[in-house]
């Protein structure tokens, strides 16, 4: 497999041309948005929290941009409905390590137990091909700033260069 | 030569040969193909040869020293700018202020031109095509003094709309600011045209050739322009310098822009008087070395069969439409009568960003974004865009990579 | 190395080896005596080689590109602005903005800067021993915003009379603009002191560090100035460009100088956003290669033995004042006891324009003038000196030629 | 002679150091000034006309400069004194020509036919030493190009680069 290959395998090709929950609420709590100066892409990450205040009630994007943005959004978007904002910050943990190059042991994670939850994370990591493309990598995380942003209750546009 | 005939080979690989990096590879391993010459051009071994010379055996500060090696210099700088002056059609040097490039050169003519002619209300003139650089500084100063500013629009082939600028023109227009030829779409303006239709209602004009400049004869005299401003490094030329020609009656009322050693007559305690144009805009050690080798880039293009060049540029142009049309699902934002090897396009299903990483692994150097026009593309209404440039270095086999690349990026995407 | 220890023979003729034109001879034939380094430092061979290398191998814009060759090209261009924030001591490059000279950055702390924050009738302190670059911008913006200049002055022995300065700083200064080393008298000037000082009274602090940073070890945060300026070329490296460190908060709340293009965040037609600093003060294209190549001169400079070069400048500097020392009619101006190898001075009988013509038969580079500093002289009450200033790649042979041509000049003269 | 010495000749020295017609006088029609912004040298020339408004009646000159700018004043000064401005242009003409490198032949200018004239220009030959030291023709010229403003009634100060 060519770098090239490894970077667009069909996962990303799929959430790519297909993105899940790609859809704007009428109302959400918190409409954050990315934006790439150097570019041209937005992406607008929307949430409801539950009533406990912690989990991600509804969870959803809209945006332009290349594969890479919108198929990492989209991945983002699979695996963090109905979770929380520590569980958010484990999958980041992990795909910045998968983008730094490391062969990270799924099962050594104690957050990604469930079923579901590895199966999420193993689509994940097919982000990391983008780590032999570094002009690239802003692309692969710009959704997952934004939605540190929204965790962290910003209001300010997020920019990534 | 006539239209349709094609330039001899060993004309084109001579050319190449003058380029040292185009016998570089890239990182895939793959000849570098580079389509960004709108961007930034590559440089000639001459402009590599005129820099060391002067670091190596001509080095001094100009203007200032009595010594025969400050006068070398002084010399070397002073015949340069003429140079330059003769390339765009400037019949005096004096009519010549070295910038830092052309963003300075525009900034400089708002500040210390429209910022003191201007009333509140009065009217600039842009249109829909330019670049950051012919937009964010006339925002800047119509927020300041109370300006409005209003665009041209273009028609479906990505020229300007001639009726509706007629139209947009008035007595309260007291600046016209337009590109050359648009770093996007490629498009040559008529600006002899447009600078007397804007003469006709009393506005001053000041055209961005930063595009024009690397790809077509210009002729500052002719065109009768109030203002033209143009980047060596786009001109086969080193970066850190460019050029504002300024008609010699408004630089002489133009106030200083930056001020400090070099442009000053008199500096007394309280107060100081200043030298009269170009020195008067030149504060400060210019960019000597790279001005220098700006002329040398002028002597190169002038040792060239000047013919040939611009046949094999019309060539490469028809040729990467014809190549490009041969997409159905790419479509390309201009196709204006007139204009240069610049094409920027966008695909049904392949995102600009993704199309330029798949390029690049092919060795392919092509630019995706909105290139400094984020308005261009929002009145295009796409986000993004992916041009390749081309410049008289290039040829078809470079045009064959990038169809090459398209094919593997739709096979990819498919 | 101990203080009058002298510097190895080889050492100093391995640097000289380093710089190609220490082999040219001037248009009398006689080898360059090249002793005008504060107009401008000679360019060593590793930058030469950066500039080639730059162009040969890795010319692309940079902030704009996807492709591979961009991105090397903006690897380089931005490790380029940590080595140069590393060598002047700013912890973070993000407070190193790249601008076009010591000039440009002067001018935009006062456009940008201190435009903004200042009241009528507020003032600003400068010295007499002030370059135009360090005066002009200041009276501009003083006449436009109505406030007050004021000047230190001098002690006999041409450092700066701090008691004066004591008194003329109070709640009304908003800036303290001063030179780090003065470019005609030599004086290093105890900037950590004087900034204390200025901070003590709620003032900013602009420290033009023009000829120090080619002479001295600096460390911005140690003297913890609010702002600090300088110039490559006088730093081994190419022309057109310079920087300016300012203290983040500052540069933060500090509006855009020149706009255009890689400073803006999105433009609309109606307005524009801007990026955050460094960026957002660096519109246009930057001096690409120029900047690596100032990167290059740093590590150059980092490869020679810092020891061996500070001493061997002492031993130039005590040299060359002994040695001139030995013409009765001739007045030595600055003799602090902190200064860099820069000598200016003035003859009973002979005018430093007689004096540099003659010199210069014999391959001596001098100045003669005002060296940019009117004030100065008329404060000195001397309409122009001759100045040698010094670098490390003299040696006493140079001083010898000096000495030489002096005698020349007596000779003629007598 | 090497070319500093054609440069700096005995009547170059003499009339640096004792430049003849060096005062200000109290009260002078015309004083215009001439300044040199690149090296800070200025001199000024004074004059008065006879009533004939065609004759200089008082001509002198005061200034900081070089040996060469304050002998070439001073040489101009000796030459003008009792002229007219038509004798200026035909002296300034021959100075140029001189400083162009051409050999002129005194005897060709009807102007200069007077012993005293022909001596005064023979010595304003001594200044064309400056022809080789292209930097220092701006010093050699500089009382000239502010005789002329007299001549044509200027009042705005002339530099020189
Ligand atoms: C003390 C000082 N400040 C400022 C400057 C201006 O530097 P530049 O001309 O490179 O902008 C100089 C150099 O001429 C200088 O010596
Ligand atoms: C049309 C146009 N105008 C202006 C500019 C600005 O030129 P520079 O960045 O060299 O100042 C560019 C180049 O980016 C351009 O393409």
């Amino acid at each position: 497999m060519t770098n090239l290959q490894a970077l667009y395998q069909q996962v990303i090709l799929d959430h790519g041309r297909n993105p899940r929950h790609f859809s704007q609420p009428e109302h959400a709590q918190i409409d954050q948005v990315c934006f790439n100066p150097l570019c041209g892409d937005k992406i607008h990450v929307y949430c409801d929290y539950a009533v406990d205040r912690k989990t991600f009630q509804a969870l959803s994007f809209t945006g332009d941009g290349c594969a890479i943005s919108v198929a990492s959004a989209s991945l983002m978007m699979v695996a963090l409905q109905k979770k929380d904002s520590a569980y958010f910050y484990e999958a980041f943990d992990y795909l910045k390590r998968l983008l730094a190059g490391e062969a990270v042991d799924l099962s050594t994670i104690d957050a990604f137990s469930a079923p579901e939850d590895i199966a999420n994370m193993r689509r994940i990591q097919v982000i990391a091909g983008v780590k032999n493309f570094p002009m690239r990598v802003k692309c692969a995380t710009c959704a997952w700033h934004t939605m540190a942003a929204v965790v962290e209750g910003g209001s300010e546009p997020i920019k990534t260069e | 030569m006539k239209e349709n005939e094609s330039v001899s080979e060993s004309h084109i690989a001579q050319w190449r040969a003058d380029f040292p990096i185009l016998r570089t590879s890239t990182q895939s391993g793959k000849p570098l193909v580079y389509l960004d010459s709108a961007a930034t051009s590559q440089k000639p071994q001459a402009v590599l040869d005129a820099l060391t010379q002067f670091y190596a055996s001509e080095n001094a500060n100009v203007h200032r020293g009595i010594y025969g090696l400050s006068e070398l210099a002084t010399d070397a700088y002073e015949s340069s700018r003429r140079t330059i002056a003769e390339f765009i059609g400037s019949c005096y040097p004096d009519q010549l202020v070295l910038t830092h490039g052309a963003t300075e050169a525009i900034n400089m003519v708002a500040a210390s031109y429209v910022a003191t002619v201007c009333k509140p209300g009065d009217e600039i003139l842009l249109t829909v095509m330019e670049h950051h650089a012919n937009i964010v500084p006339w925002q800047m100063l119509a927020e300041e003094k109370e300006l409005i500013i209003r665009y041209v629009p273009l028609d479906e082939s990505g020229a300007l709309d001639l009726e509706a600028y007629a139209k947009l023109l008035s007595d309260k227009t007291c600046m016209v600011a337009f590109t050359h030829v648009s770093n996007v779409l490629g498009t040559i303006n008529p600006v002899k045209t447009m600078t007397e239709m804007a003469h006709a209602v009393g506005a001053k004009v000041l055209i961005d050739g930063a595009q024009a400049c690397p790809q077509i004869a210009v002729d500052v005299s002719l065109i009768d322009c109030d203002f033209y401003v143009a980047s060596a490094h786009k001109c086969y030329a080193p970066s850190g310098v460019g050029l504002l020609y300024g008609r010699p009656d408004l630089l002489e009322m133009m106030r200083p822009y930056q001020t400090g050693g070099s442009m000053i007559e008199t500096v007394e305690f309280e107060r100081s008087t200043f030298l009269p144009p170009p020195m008067r805009f030149e504060a400060g050690t210019p960019a000597i070395a790279e001005t220098i080798a700006w002329a040398a880039a002028f002597r190169y293009l002038q040792s060239l069969d000047l013919d040939a060049v611009r046949l094999h540029k019309l060539n490469l142009q028809r040729l990467l439409h014809d190549r490009l049309q041969g997409f159905p699902k790419l479509k390309i934002h201009g196709h204006a009568e007139k204009k240069v090897p610049v094409v920027s396009f966008t695909h049904e299903v392949i995102h600009p960003h993704d199309l330029a990483t798949i390029l690049d692994s092919e060795g392919v150097a092509v630019r995706a974004g909105h290139h400094c026009a984020m308005p261009l593309h929002r009145y295009l209404d796409v986000p993004a865009t992916t041009r390749a440039s081309l410049s008289f270095y290039n040829d078809a086999t470079d045009i064959d990579a990038l169809v090459k690349g398209l094919e593997i990026a739709e096979e990819l995407f498919a």
